[in-house]
C-alpha cells in the first residue's frame, strides 16, 4: 500500500479505505459490550442479593466467586472455557456416543466477559444497597412488600444513585475488555485498529481514530448514565 | 365487637436478645378489635424492640403470635431459636399491619405523595386514581396537602412524621402499630393525631401506641402497659396507671408527671 | 479439507487483511499452493497469538501457518513441518550509529529485540556480555524506541526492517547496519507449520508439497511477487 | 501439565513480580490522592474547574488506557529528549524508562475511574452528618477528613476494591513500553515454549494471592463499622 | 451578667426562602448571656430553619447577626441576597454555637464516644484522654455510658438523642441551640435534660430551644417566641406567653395545652 495516501483516503468507508472496518469493528465493540454488560448485571445483582441475604454456603461461594473471577486473568478464563471447555464437553458427549457440538465463540466471549463483569457488578451493587439507610428497607417490609416487589420499587430506586457510578466506569471497562474476543477469531474495534495500522503503517493516524471511536462511545453512554443519575437522585438534597 | 372472640392481635411471652443483652423478658399482650393499647416505658426499655418483634422486623428469639385471628406458625432452629416457618405468611399478615415508625422513615426517592399510594397500589393492588384519591384527602386530614409533591427531604420534622402517618393509614389496616407517632408534632397537631386515633378505634381498628407523652396516653388509651427493663413491670386501664399505679417505678415514672 | 490457523494481527508482506477482509500475503499464496499441491481444499481460521496453540489442541484447525520459527524447546509442544521459509537477521540503528555487526561494534549500545524470537536467542550467545537487551512484544515498538532514540539498535527479521527502513517513518531515522554472521544452529532452522504430534500423516503431506512446491517452480513465482531474493534461505 | 520451565524462569518471574507490585502500588496511591482531589472539583468546584474535572474523567475513561500509554511513552516521551539538560541530568535514568510512564498513565487512568466512585460515594453521605460536622466549626478541611471522606470511603470499599483489581489487571499493558512485569514474563514462557496453560496459571496464582491479600484487608475495613440488617 | 453589655446572641431581620416559599419572613432576636430562649409553633412554621440559619447551614436571603459579641461579615451578591464575607470567620463562630439537630445526625461511622470525643479533639484540639474522660462524664449524665463504644445505628431513639446532647455538649460552647431536644426521650428524661439544661443557663451560658413540650417551654425558659407562618407572632416572659397571650393565634396554640 502506498505510503502516501492522504488521510481521507486512509479512513475512507470502502476498500481501499480501513474506516469501514474501523466502524464495523466498533459495532462488534458495542454489542460484545452490551451482552456482557447485560448478562453481567443479571449475576451482580444476584449475586449480590446472595452475599447479603444468603446464607453462609452461598456467601462462601459467591466471595470465592467474586474473589476468583476477578482476580483470574479475563485470557485465562476465555481460552480456557472457549478451547479446554468445548474440548473436554466434545469428549464427553463422544464417550457417549453423541456428536460434538460447536459452541460460537462469541457466545462464549459474551459469557465471559459477562462472568468477569458479574463478580465486579456483585460488588459494586453490594455496596450501593448496604449503602441504603436501613430504615427505608424496613419500612417496604413493614408495608408487606413481597420480596421482588419490595427489590423493584424500593431497593432499585434507592441503590442507583450509590451504584451507578461504579456501573458506569464497568461499562467503560468491558468497551475495551472486549478486544479479548480477538482470542476467538473476532474482530472488534481494536484488532480492526492495529490491523489497519500494521497495513499502512499510519500508526498514528488510526490510532486516534480508534481513540475517537471510543470517546464517541463513552460520550453516548455518559449522556445516558448522566441521564439515569440526574433521575435517581431526585429527591436528594444537594450535598451543600 | 365481641369480646370473648379471637383476639385481633395476641402476643405470648416475647423474648428478644441482641447478643448478651436481652432487651424483651416475656413480653404478653392480647387486644380486641378496636383497643388502644399504650406502651410506655424509659428510652431503651425495649418499647420499639417489641413493635417491630409483632410484624417480624426484628425476629424474636421466642414467643406465640396470633395476628388478625392468624397465628403465625414458627419452627425451632438448630440454636433452639424461634424462627418463622412461612415468610409468606408473614408477609401477607404484614398488609393488615400498619406502621409508623419513630424514625419516619419515608422512602427518600419517592414524593410525598407517592410514598403514600406506594403501598396501596403496589402491595393491595388498589387502582392507582382511587388510591391517589384516597392518598390526597388523608394529607388533606394531617395538613399536608400543598407539600404533597415534595421529596422527604425537604420537609420539616413534624411534615415528615404526618406524611408517615398518611402512609400508615393509607393501607387501611386492621391493627396499626404506632412508634411515637406524635413526638415531632405540636400540641395542636398532637390534638388532630388523637381524634384520628379515637375514630379509628370507633371503626373497630386495634392500635398498639408507644409514645412518650403520658397526657395522649391516658386520653387515647383503652389499657396502658408500662415496660421496664425488658419486663411489663404493670399494666392495666389508664385511670390505674395514672391513677394508681402499684408498682414502685411505674408510680415513679408517671409520677413524674405530677411535679 | 485442511484448516490452517493463522495469527490474526498484520504481518505484512507475509500475511495481513486487506480493508475487504480477505486475507492477502505471501504465505497466504504459498498456503494456496501447497494445498492445490496436495489436492486438498483449504480453508482459513484466524485467531489471535493467543488462541493458535489451544486452537490447534482442540482440532479447531489443522496447521499453525503463521510465520512460526521452528525450535527445540517449541517442539516439545508441537510437531513442525520442515522450514518453508527463513530470513536473515540483521541489525537497524539510528542515524550515525556505529555500523559493524560484531560483538565489539554494539558494545555498551541497547539492543531491541522482540520477545522469544530467535533473535533473542543470538544475542544471547553472542551480544550478551556487551550490550544491553531490551524486550518488546512486537517489533512496531521496538521502531518506535528507535526513532524516539530510546535504543540504538533494533534486531530481528530482516524483511520487516527493511521494510521499516523504507517506510515514511523509517527513511529519516534509521539506517541498515548489516545482517548478523550465520549461526545455523540457532538462525538455520526457519520457520515451518505448526501440527499436532500425533498427525504425523498430515505432516508427513505437508513436507511432501512443500518439497514440491519447491522443485516445480512454483515456490519462486509466487516469491517472486514480493522479494528480490530467495526467502527460502540457504 | 509442565512445570519444568519454572526452574529457568524464576529469576524474571520474581523480578517481573515486583513489577506488578510496584506499578499497582505506585498507581493506586497516587491515582487515589488525584481522584479525591477530582471528585471533589466535580461536587464543589466552581464552575470552570467543575467542568475541566469532569472533562478529564471522561477522557481518560473513555480511550483505552493503551492508546494513553502510548501518547505519553511515544508522544511526550520522544519530546522529553529535546527539553536541553534533560539528557544529562540525574532525572534521565529514570524518564528514559518505560516504567515511570507506565506508572504516571496508569495513575492518571486509575485516577479517572476512581474520581468517579467517589464523587458518587461523596454525594451519598447523608447531608445531615456533614451539618453536623459544620455545626461544631469544622473546616472544610476537617470534615473532609474526618467525616465526608471516611464515610464516603466506606460507603464505596466494595467498589474500590473492585476498581484496584481492575488496575492489577491492566499492568500488563507496561509490557508495551518494555516493562517486564509477571504477565510479560509468562508471555515470553509461552512464547519460548508454547506452553498456554502453564504460565499463566503461575500469573493466575499470584494474583488471587494478591486479591485475597487485598480483600482480606477491605473486609477487616469493612468490619470496623458494624451495618444493621 | 451585665443585662446591658452586648449581647451574647443578637439576630435582626432573618428572612430566607426556598424557591418563591418564604419560610422566614424577618425574624429578630436577641439573647444575654445565661437567656434560655424558647421558640414554639406549630409544624412547619420555620423553627428549625431559622436556628439553622444562626450557624449559617441555610445560608439567609437577609439579617443581620451578632454572634458572642463579634458580628458576621456580610456582603451582598449579584442577585440582591446577602452572603457571608468570610468563611473561615463562620467556622470560627461555630465552634461557640452547640447544636442539637432535630434527627439528631450521629456520625454512623463512629461509636457514641467517639462522636462525643471528635469536635474536641479535632476543632478544640483538646488533649484525647481528657476528652474521654469528659465524654464519659457526659455520657453518665444522660444515662448512656454503657452504650457508649455502641454504634449510632444499634441505638433506640432516645438514646441517639441523647448521644447528640451530649456531643453538643462536649464543646462547650457559649451558646447553645436545642431543636426540640427532648422529643424522643420519656418524661424522666426530659427532667434530667431540663436540669441540664438550667445548670448551664446558671454557668451563664445563652440557649435557644425549640419545642413542643409547653410545660417545658414554660418551665425552662426566660423568655418565649411565638413563631407562625415565618413571623414572630407574640413573644415575652413565659408566664405571658402561656398565661394571657394577647394574640389570638397564639392563645389558640398554646391554648390547646389547657383542654
Ligand atoms: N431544604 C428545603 N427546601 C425546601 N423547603 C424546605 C426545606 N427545608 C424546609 N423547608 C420547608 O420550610 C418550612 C419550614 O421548615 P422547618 O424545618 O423550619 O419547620 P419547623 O418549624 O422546624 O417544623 P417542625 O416543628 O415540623 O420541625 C416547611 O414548610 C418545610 O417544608
Ligand atoms: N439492632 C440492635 N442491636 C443491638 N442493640 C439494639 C439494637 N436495637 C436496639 N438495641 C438496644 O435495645 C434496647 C431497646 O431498644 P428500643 O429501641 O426497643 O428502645 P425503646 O424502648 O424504643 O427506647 P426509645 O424510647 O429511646 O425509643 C436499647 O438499649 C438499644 O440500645
Ligand atoms: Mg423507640
Ligand atoms: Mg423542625
Amino acid at each position: 500500500m502506498s505510503s502516501t495516501q492522504s488521510v481521507l483516503e486512509l479512513l475512507a468507508p470502502y476498500p481501499p479505505g480501513w474506516g469501514g472496518v474501523l466502524l464495523t469493528g466498533a459495532l462488534s465493540t458495542v454489542t460484545i459490550s452490551l451482552g456482557a454488560y447485560a448478562f453481567g448485571i443479571l449475576i451482580g445483582l444476584v449475586g449480590a442479593l446472595g452475599k447479603l441475604t444468603g446464607s453462609r454456603p452461598i456467601v462462601i461461594g459467591l466471595d470465592l466467586y467474586t474473589t476468583a473471577v476477578r482476580a483470574i486473568p479475563e485470557l485465562i478464563l476465555i481460552v480456557g472455557l472457549y478451547y479446554a471447555g468445548t474440548d473436554g464437553i466434545n469428549r464427553l458427549l463422544l464417550a457417549a456416543g453423541l456428536p460434538p457440538i460447536e459452541i460460537n465463540g462469541f457466545v462464549a466471549a459474551v459469557a465471559v466477559l459477562g462472568i468477569v463483569q458479574g463478580a465486579y457488578m456483585t460488588e459494586v451493587l453490594r455496596g450501593a444497597i448496604l449503602a441504603i439507610p436501613v430504615g427505608q428497607i424496613e419500612a417496604a417490609k413493614a408495608f408487606g412488600m413481597r420480596p421482588w416487589v419490595r427489590f423493584r420499587r424500593i431497593v432499585l430506586p434507592a441503590l442507583m444513585p450509590n451504584a451507578l457510578p461504579g456501573l458506569a466506569n464497568l461499562w467503560m471497562s468491558v468497551t475495551k475488555d472486549s478486544a479479548l474476543i480477538a482470542v476467538v477469531g473476532y474482530q472488534e474495534l481494536a484488532l480492526a485498529t492495529r490491523l489497519a495500522a500494521a497495513n499502512t503503517k499510519h500508526y498514528f493516524v488510526f490510532f486516534l481514530a480508534a481513540a475517537f471511536l471510543y470517546l464517541g462511545i463513552t460520550l453516548l453512554s455518559n449522556m445516558v448514565f448522566r441521564a439515569l443519575e440526574f433521575r435517581f437522585r431526585r429527591g436528594q438534597p444537594k450535598s451543600a | 365487637m365481641k369480646p370473648t372472640a379471637a383476639p385481633a392481635l395476641l402476643v405470648d411471652d416475647v423474648h428478644k436478645s441482641y447478643g448478651i443483652h436481652e432487651v424483651l423478658k416475656g413480653i404478653s399482650l392480647s387486644a380486641q378489635k378496636g383497643d388502644v393499647i399504650s406502651i410506655i416505658g424509659s428510652s431503651g426499655s425495649g418499647k420499639s424492640t417489641f413493635l417491630r418483634c409483632i410484624n417480624f422486623l426484628e425476629i424474636p428469639d421466642r414467643g406465640r403470635f396470633v395476628i388478625n385471628g392468624e397465628e403465625v406458625l414458627m419452627k425451632a432452629r438448630g440454636d433452639g431459636r424461634a424462627h418463622p416457618a412461612n415468610w409468606r405468611q408473614i408477609e401477607r399478615l404484614r398488609t393488615g399491619l400498619g406502621m409508623v415508625f419513630q424514625s419516619f422513615n419515608l422512602w427518600a426517592h419517592m414524593t410525598v405523595l407517592e410514598n403514600v399510594i406506594e403501598a396501596p397500589v403496589h402491595v393491595l393492588r388498589i387502582g392507582r386514581s382511587e388510591a391517589i384519591e384516597k392518598a390526597e384527602s388523608l394529607l388533606a386530614k394531617v395538613g399536608l396537602y400543598e407539600k404533597r409533591h415534595a421529596f422527604p427531604a425537604f420537609l420539616s420534622g413534624g411534615q415528615q412524621q404526618r406524611a408517615s402517618i398518611a402512609r400508615a393509614l393509607c393501607v387501611d389496616p386492621a391493627v396499626m402499630l404506632f412508634d411515637e407517632p406524635t413526638s415531632a408534632l405540636d400540641p395542636e397537631l398532637v390534638g388532630e393525631v388523637l381524634k384520628v386515633i379515637r375514630d379509628l378505634a370507633d371503626e373497630g381498628r386495634t392500635m398498639l401506641l408507644v409514645t412518650h407523652e403520658m397526657k395522649f396516653a391516658r386520653d387515647v388509651s383503652s389499657h396502658v402497659m408500662f415496660l421496664h427493663q425488658g419486663r411489663v413491670e404493670e399494666e392495666g386501664p389508664p385511670a390505674q396507671i395514672f391513677g394508681a399505679p402499684t408498682s414502685g417505678r411505674c408510680r415513679e415514672f408517671t409520677g413524674v408527671l405530677s411535679n | 479439507d485442511v484448516r490452517f490457523g493463522i495469527m490474526n494481527e498484520a504481518y505484512p508482506p507475509f500475511f495481513t487483511k486487506d480493508p475487504s477482509g480477505k486475507w492477502i500475503g505471501w504465505e497466504i499464496e504459498l498456503m494456496d499452493a501447497v494445498c492445490a499441491e496436495m489436492k486438498e481444499e483449504c480453508s482459513v481460521v484466524d485467531m489471535s497469538w493467543d488462541g493458535l496453540i489451544p486452537g490447534l489442541q482442540t482440532k479447531k484447525f489443522d496447521v499453525i501457518w503463521s510465520s512460526m520459527s521452528i525450535t527445540d524447546e517449541r517442539k516439545k509442544t508441537i510437531d513442525f513441518t520442515h522450514k518453508y521459509y527463513n530470513t536473515p537477521s540483521k541489525l537497524i540503528g539510528t542515524q550515525g550509529a556505529a555500523t559493524g555487526v560484531a560483538p565489539d561494534d554494539v558494545a555498551d549500545k541497547t539492543i531491541g529485540i522482540q520477545v522469544s524470537t530467535i533473535q533473542s536467542e543470538y544475542f544471547k550467545k553472542y551480544f550478551s556480555e556487551k550490550a544491553s537487551e531490551k524486550t518488546y512484544a512486537t517489533l512496531d515498538e521496538a521502531f518506535q524506541d528507535l526513532a524516539a532514540g530510546r535504543i540504538d539498535y533494533v534486531f530481528g527479521d530482516a524483511i520487516p526492517l527493511a521494510e521499516f527502513l523504507t517506510s515514511d517513518f523509517g527513511k529519516d531515522c534509521c539506517a541498515d547496519v548489516g545482517d548478523v554472521a550465520d549461526d545455523p544452529a540457532i538462525l538455520g532452522v526457519g520457520i515451518g507449520g505448526g501440527v499436532r504430534k500425533e498427525d504425523t500423516a498430515l505432516r508427513d503431506k505437508l513436507n511432501a508439497a512443500i518439497a514440491a512446491i519447491r522443485a516445480n517452480g512454483k515456490y519462486a513465482e509466487i516469491s517472486k511477487k514480493y522479494f528480490d531474493f530467495d526467502p527460502y534461505g540457504k | 501439565m509442565n512445570f519444568s520451565w519454572i526452574s529457568s524462569y524464576w529469576p524474571l518471574l520474581v523480578a517481573g513480580a515486583v513489577q506488578t507490585v510496584l506499578l499497582l502500588v505506585i498507581s493506586v496511591v497516587f491515582g487515589f490522592i488525584l481522584a479525591i482531589g477530582l471528585a471533589l472539583a466535580q461536587i464543589r468546584g466552581p464552575r470552570w474547574l467543575k467542568w475541566l474535572a469532569r472533562g478529564y474523567c471522561t477522557c481518560l475513561r473513555g480511550t483505552p488506557l493503551l492508546i494513553q500509554l502510548w501518547l505519553l511513552y511515544y508522544g511526550v516521551g520522544s519530546l522529553l529528549p529535546l527539553i536541553p539538560g534533560l539528557r544529562s541530568s540525574f532525572l534521565w535514568p529514570v524518564l528514559r524508562e518505560g516504567f515511570f510512564f507506565a506508572a504516571v498513565s496508569f495513575t492518571l487512568n486509575y485516577a479517572a475511574y476512581e474520581a468517579e466512585v467517589l464523587r458518587g460515594a461523596l454525594l451519598a453521605v447523608p447531608k445531615g452528618e456533614l451539618e453536623a460536622g459544620k455545626s461544631f466549626g469544622m473546616s472544610s478541611w476537617q470534615l473532609l477528613r474526618r467525616i465526608w471522606l471516611p464515610r464516603a470511603i466506606r460507603i464505596a470499599l466494595p467498589t474500590i476494591a473492585g476498581e484496584i483489581v481492575l488496575q492489577l489487571k491492566a499492568t500488563p499493558l507496561a509490557f508495551t513500553v518494555t516493562v517486564m512485569d509477571l504477565y510479560a514474563v509468562a508471555y515470553k514462557v509461552r512464547q519460548d515454549t508454547l506452553l498456554v496453560y502453564e504460565p499463566l496459571l503461575v500469573v493466575t496464582v499470584f494474583y488471587v494471592f494478591l486479591t485475597l491479600l487485598l480483600t482480606r484487608a477491605f473486609k477487616l475495613v469493612e468490619a470496623q463499622v458494624p451495618v444493621r440488617r
